[in-house]
C-alpha cells in the first residue's frame, strides 16, 4: 500500500505539483487584487500574483539531475562551491560527481546544469516587481495623504457628493 | 531538486499567502508577507536558482518588506479586510 | 552609421532624461531645452530610418544587440527588427513627443511645480519605452519595455491632483494584471518552444505544428488578455477614462494619442508575426467571429458612453475606447484591407486624438471650465484653437480629406470583403454618434449658446476669464495644435503612399 | 465585486489548469525549454566565450545585456517616480522642530548596527565583484549596499543617513550608474561594433576577447550596483517620511 501511495505521489503529483500551486497562488493574488478593499492588501495580492509567475518560470528550468548553473573546476572557485553546497547539503553528492567529471574531461554535460535562461528572466521580473511595489506604495501614501484613509469604499464615499463619475 | 522539500514549501507558501491576505492588522500582514518571500527564496534555492534566491532574499524578504512596513507606519495599521 | 540608427534614437532620449535628473529640481527651463534637443534629434533620426527602410529591398533590417549570435541559426541575444510599420509608428511617437514637449513649456510650472525636470525625465523615458516596444523582436524584452512605459505612466499620472493619484492606483492594479498576463503567455510559449525570439518562436511553432496544443492556445488567450487590458479594449477599459482625464494636462496630451495605439501595434505584431495568420484566422476557430462581435460592442458602448458625458476630457477618453474597438476589429477581419486599415488608423488616430486633446486642454485652461459649456461662443474668442478642434472633430467623424475618412474607408472595405456586416454597421453608427457629439459642440462654439440672444451674458463671462485673457493663448500651445491639425490633413492626403507602404509590409508577413 | 472577482478567478484558473496537463513534467531535462538550442548554447558555450563560470551573470550582463540595461532603467524610474509622486519640498527642512524624534533606535541597536554595518557593506562589495564566480552581481550587491544605509537610518535616524547619502547624491548616483552602463555600450559603438558588443573592447582591455567580455560585465555590474544602491535608499527615505525627508520611522 505504501509503495502504491509513494509511486502515486512520485508519478502523478510531483511532475505537476509546482504548476498546480502556481495556479493556486496566482488566483489567490488575483482574487485579492480584485476584491480586497484595502489598498495595501491589494498590493500584497499583487506581489503574490507576481511571485506566482516567477514560480512558473523557475519550475520550467529545473532538471532532475542538475545542479546550480555555475561551472566549478579550478582551485579557488571550489571552496565557493562547497560553501554553497553546505546550504543544500543533499546536493553534495551530485556536485562532487560533477567535479570529478570535470577534472577528467572538459566537455560540459548540459544535463548537469539547471537552465540559466529562466533564472535571468526572473531576476528581471523580481526587480520589476519591487519597482512596481515601491511606486504603488508611494501612490497609496499620496492617496492616504489626501483622503485620510486606505479603504477603497471610504474613498469613493468621499468622492460621491462633488464628483461626477 | 528534492521533491519532498519542494512539496512542503509549496504547501506552506499557500498557507502563508492566505494568512497574509486575511490578517486584519496591516503590520502583521506585511510581516507575514516577509515570511512568504523568505519561503519562496528557499524554494528557489531548492530548485537550483541560486541567483534568483539571492535576489529574492535581498529584494523580496528585505527591501519589499521594509518599504511596506514604512508605508504602514506612515499611513495606518487599520484595515477592514 | 545608418546601421546603428535604431539604438541611437533610443539612446538620445535616455541620455536626455539622465541629464534632466542631474539638473535637479527647480530647473524646468533647462530640462525643457534638453528634452527639445533629444526628442528633436530622435525625430530626425527616425525620419532617416524611415527613408533608409523604404529604400531597402527586403523591407526590414535587424540590429543584433551585443553582436550575438556569431554563427548560428537561432538567436541567443536580443535583436531589434525595423520595418516600414515600425518606422512609421516610431516617427509618430517622436513627433507627438516633440510637439507635446513644446506644449509642456508653459504648463509644467503650473501643474507640477518644482518637479518639472522630473516630469521631462519621465516623459523621455516613456518615449524610450514606447520606441523600444515598437522595434524589439524579443518577446521578453517586450515585457520589460511594457513595464517601463507602465511605470512611467503611473508616475506621470499620479503627479496630478488627488483624483489623479487614485486613478493611477487603479491603473497600477489593472496594468500589472495586464503585463503579468502577457508575461505568463510568454512563459507558456517558452515552455513549449524553448526560445524567446519572436521569429524563432514562430518558426518552431510552424515546424513542430504545435497550433492545436492546449498550452499554445492558452498562451495566445493570455497574451491577448494582457494586451487588451493595456489598450483598454471595452470590458477591460475601466482604468482609462479617469487616468487620462485627471492626469496633468501635458501627460494626458501625450499618453492619450500614443499608449493605446502602441499596444494595438503590439497586438497586430503578436497576431501576425508571433503566432501567424494561419493560426489566428484559422477557419475552424470561432475566435475571429467572437472578437469582431466584442469590438462591435466596444465601438457602440464607447460611442454611447462618450455621448452621455458632459465633461470634455471624459468624453474624449470614451471616444478613444471606441477607436480601440475599430482597430481591434479591423485587425481581426482577417484580410489585408482590414489589417492595413487598422494600422493606418493607428497613425490617424494618434494625430487626431493629439489634436483634440491639445485643443480641449487649451479650452479648459483658458476658460477654467471642464464641461461642454466651456465651448459656448468660443469661435470668436479663440479662432485658431477652434479651427484645430474642428479639424480633429471632422476627422473623428470621418469627413474627407481628413485621415479619419480614409482609415474608416479601408476598414469598411475590409469588413465588406469578409462579409462582417455587423462591423460595418457599427463603424457607420459610431460615425453618426461622433457627428452628433461634435456638431453639438460646433454649434455651441460657432453660434454661441443655444439661447444665444443674450449677448451681455457672454460679456460677463468674459470678465471671469482667468488672468492673461482668453485671447492670449501662448504660441507654445498653438504651434503643436497647428502642426497636429496639419498632420491630420497630410496623413489624409498622403493616404495612397502610406497605404501602399503598409500593404507591402503586411503582404510580406501574410505570405 | 466579490462575485465578479470569484467568477474571473475561476475562469482564469480553470484555463490555466487546463493547460498544465500539456506541460512537460517538472524536472524533465528533455523538455523543449531545457533541451532547446538556446539553453544548450548558454550552458555549453558561455565559459568558452566569456570566461565567466556563472552562466546567469554571463547571460544577464552579456547575451541579454540589453534587457538588463532596461531593468536598471526600471529601477531608476521607480526612484524618480517616487520622488515625482511623493516628495514635498517644505521650506523648513532643517529646523530643529522636525528633528525631534529622529534620534533613531536604542543604544543596543546603535552599537550592534555600528558593529555589523562595515561587514554588510564589505560583503555587498564582494557580492558585486564576485558575481562572475558565485551567485550575486550588481542587483544583489546594490540592494545590500542600499539596505546598509537603510539600517543606518533605522538605528541612528534619517538625518545621520542623509549626511552620508543626501538626496542630491542619491540622484547623482542613480544617474551615474546608468551612464556607466549605457556609456559602456556606447563605447562599443564608438569602437565600431554593435551596441553592448563587448568584444569591440579587446584592444583597450587586457586579456583577449573573452576577458574583454568578462571585464565589461564587471563594469556594467558596477553601474547597476550604483543605481540600485541609490534608488533603494531613496525609496526607503521617501516612503518612511511621506516624502518630507525630515525624520525616519
Amino acid at each position: 500500500m505504501d509503495i502504491i501511495i509513494a509511486s502515486f505521489i512520485e508519478e502523478v503529483i510531483v511532475p505537476k505539483f509546482n504548476y498546480w500551486i502556481y495556479v493556486i497562488l496566482m488566483m489567490i493574488g488575483l482574487f485579492a487584487m480584485i476584491t480586497k478593499n484595502n489598498l495595501i492588501k491589494k498590493l500584497i495580492g499583487m506581489a503574490i500574483f507576481q511571485t506566482a509567475i516567477i514560480l512558473l518560470y523557475v519550475s520550467v528550468g529545473v532538471k532532475s539531475e542538475a545542479n546550480i548553473p555555475i561551472i566549478s573546476h579550478h582551485g579557488h572557485q571550489e571552496h565557493v562551491e562547497n560553501a554553497q553546497d553546505e546550504k543544500h547539503s543533499s546536493k553534495l553528492e551530485v556536485s562532487t560527481d560533477d567535479k570529478s567529471d570535470k577534472s577528467d574531461h572538459h566537455a560540459i554535460d548540459k544535463d548537469k546544469f539547471a537552465n540559466p535562461l529562466p533564472h535571468v528572466l526572473m531576476l528581471t521580473a523580481i526587480v520589476v516587481g519591487v519597482s512596481t511595489l515601491g511606486l504603488a506604495l508611494a501612490i497609496s501614501q499620496k492617496v492616504h495623504g489626501s483622503f485620510g484613509t486606505l479603504e477603497e469604499d471610504e474613498i469613493l464615499d468621499q468622492l460621491k457628493p462633488g464628483g461626477h463619475d | 531538486m528534492i521533491w519532498q522539500f519542494d512539496i512542503i514549501i509549496l504547501i506552506f507558501l499557500v498557507v502563508t499567502a492566505v494568512i497574509a491576505l486575511r490578517v486584519k492588522d496591516l503590520l502583521g500582514a506585511s510581516m507575514i508577507f516577509g515570511i512568504y518571500s523568505f519561503l519562496i527564496c528557499l524554494l528557489w534555492a531548492e530548485m537550483g536558482a541560486v541567483d534568483v534566491a539571492f535576489t529574492e532574499a535581498a529584494v523580496g524578504a528585505g527591501v519589499s518588506t521594509v518599504i511596506m512596513i514604512a508605508t504602514v507606519f506612515s499611513t495606518t495599521r487599520r484595515s477592514k479586510d | 552609421m545608418t546601421d546603428h540608427l535604431p539604438i541611437l534614437l533610443l539612446l538620445l532620449p535616455l541620455f536626455g532624461s539622465l541629464i534632466c535628473v542631474l539638473l535637479g529640481r527647480n530647473n524646468a527651463a533647462h530640462s525643457w531645452v534638453v528634452a527639445m534637443i533629444s526628442l528633436g534629434g530622435s525625430a530626425l533620426l527616425s525620419l532617416l530610418m524611415l527613408i533608409k527602410v523604404l529604400g531597402l529591398k527586403s523591407g526590414d533590417f535587424r540590429y543584433r544587440m551585443g553582436g550575438w549570435p556569431e554563427s548560428s541559426s537561432y538567436e541567443v541575444g536580443i535583436e531589434l527588427r525595423v520595418d516600414v510599420l515600425a518606422c512609421l509608428i516610431v516617427l509618430a511617437v517622436m513627433i507627438v513627443g516633440f510637439l507635446n514637449t513644446i506644449y509642456s513649456k508653459t504648463r509644467v510650472s503650473a501643474e507640477v511645480g518644482e518637479k518639472g525636470s522630473f516630469f521631462y525625465a519621465l516623459i523621455q523615458l516613456l518615449i524610450v519605452g514606447l520606441c523600444g516596444i515598437i522595434m524589439t523582436n524579443d518577446a521578453f524584452n517586450l515585457y520589460v519595455l511594457i513595464e517601463i512605459t507602465s511605470l512611467t505612466s503611473y508616475a506621470l499620472i499620479a503627479m496630478g491632483n488627488r483624483r489623479a493619484a487614485l486613478s493611477s492606483f487603479n491603473y497600477v492594479i489593472m496594468g500589472t494584471i495586464g503585463a503579468s498576463f502577457y508575461l505568463l503567455g510568454v512563459g507558456y510559449l517558452y515552455i513549449k518552444t524553448g526560445t524567446l525570439n519572436i521569429d524563432d518562436i514562430h518558426n518552431y511553432l510552424r515546424s513542430e505544428n504545435l497550433w492545436a496544443s492546449q498550452s499554445i492556445v492558452v498562451a495566445f488567450i493570455l497574451i491577448m488578455l494582457g494586451v487588451w487590458t493595456k489598450m483598454a479594449f471595452f470590458p477591460l477599459h475601466g482604468w482609462l477614462p479617469n487616468a487620462y482625464s485627471y492626469a496633468p494636462s501635458m501627460t494626458g496630451t501625450f499618453m492619450a494619442p500614443l499608449m493605446t495605439k502602441v499596444m494595438v501595434y503590439v497586438m497586430i505584431r503578436v497576431m501576425l508575426w508571433l503566432f501567424g495568420s494561419d493560426f489566428v484566422y484559422s477557419t475552424e476557430s470561432i475566435w475571429s467571429e467572437l472578437i469582431i462581435w466584442m469590438s462591435v460592442v466596444a465601438i457602440v458602448a464607447g460611442s454611447f458612453l462618450a455621448l452621455a458625458r458632459n465633461d470634455i476630457k471624459k468624453m474624449l477618453t470614451y471616444l478613444i475606447i471606441a477607436e480601440v474597438g475599430y482597430m481591434v476589429g479591423g485587425a481581426w477581419l482577417g484580410n489585408l484591407n482590414g489589417q492595413a486599415g487598422a494600422f493606418y488608423h493607428i497613425l490617424s488616430d494618434a494625430a487626431m486624438t493629439f489634436c483634440l486633446f491639445i485643443a480641449a486642454s487649451i479650452v479648459i485652461i483658458r476658460t477654467g471650465e471642464s464641461r461642454l459649456n466651456a465651448f459656448d461662443d468660443l469661435f470668436r474668442k479663440m479662432p485658431i484653437t477652434m479651427i484645430g478642434f474642428t479639424i480633429g472633430g471632422l476627422s473623428m467623424i470621418g469627413l474627407p480629406p481628413t485621415c479619419g475618412f480614409f482609415s474608416k474607408w479601408y476598414l469598411i472595405k475590409g469588413g465588406v470583403e469578409t462579409g462582417q456586416w455587423e462591423f460595418v454597421v457599427a463603424l457607420l453608427f459610431s460615425s453618426l454618434i461622433n457627428a452628433v457629439i461634435f456638431f453639438k459642440i460646433f454649434e455651441r462654439a460657432y453660434f454661441g449658446k443655444i439661447k444665444g440672444i443674450k449677448e451681455e451674458v457672454t460679456v460677463q463671462d468674459r470678465d471671469t476669464i482667468p488672468a492673461g485673457g482668453i485671447k492670449s493663448v501662448p504660441l507654445s500651445m498653438l504651434i503643436p495644435l497647428c502642426v497636429g491639425s496639419l498632420s491630420i490633413l497630410i496623413i489624409g492626403i498622403m493616404n495612397k503612399n502610406i497605404f501602399s507602404w503598409i500593404t507591402k509590409a503586411l503582404e510580406m508577413v501574410n505570405g | 465585486m466579490k462575485f465578479f472577482g470569484l467568477l474571473s478567478v475561476i475562469i482564469v484558473g480553470s484555463l490555466l489548469l487546463s493547460a498544465t496537463k500539456d506541460f512537460p513534467d517538472w524536472g524533465d531535462q528533455d523538455s523543449p525549454a531545457n533541451e532547446g538550442p538556446v539553453s544548450s548554447f548558454y550552458i555549453e558555450k558561455t565559459e568558452e566565450k566569456t570566461k565567466v563560470p556563472n552562466m546567469v551573470t554571463a547571460v544577464l550582463a552579456d547575451y541579454r545585456g540589453y534587457d538588463t540595461m532596461f531593468e536598471t532603467v526600471v529601477i531608476f524610474i521607480a526612484g524618480i517616480g517616487i520622488i515625482a509622486v511623493l516628495r514635498t519640498y517644505g521650506n523648513n527642512d532643517s529646523t530643529p522642530k522636525n528633528q525631534v524624534g529622529d534620534e533613531g533606535a536604542g543604544l543596543l541597536a546603535k552599537i550592534t548596527c555600528s558593529l555589523i554595518l562595515p561587514f554588510i557593506q564589505l560583503f555587498a562589495l564582494y557580492v558585486v565583484a564576485h558575481g562572475h564566480h558565485s551567485p550575486g552581481g550588481g542587483f544583489q550587491g546594490g540592494v545590500m549596499l542600499g539596505a546598509s544605509y537603510i539600517l543606518l537610518a533605522l538605528a541612528y535616524g534619517l538625518a545621520r543617513a542623509k549626511s552620508c547619502f543626501s538626496e542630491k547624491r542619491t540622484l547623482v548616483f542613480a544617474a551615474v550608474g546608468i551612464i556607466i552602463y549605457v556609456g559602456w555600450g556606447v563605447l562599443c559603438l564608438i569602437m565600431g561594433k554593435e551596441f553592448l558588443n563587448y568584444s569591440a573592447l579587446d584592444s583597450i582591455l587586457p586579456g583577449g576577447v573573452e576577458m574583454a567580455r568578462s571585464h565589461s560585465m564587471l563594469a556594467v555590474e558596477i553601474g547597476v550596483a550604483l543605481t540600485v544602491t541609490a534608488v533603494m535608499f531613496s525609496m526607503f527615505s521617501n516612503l518612511s517620511t511621506k516624502g518630507r525627508l525630515d525624520k525616519g520611522l
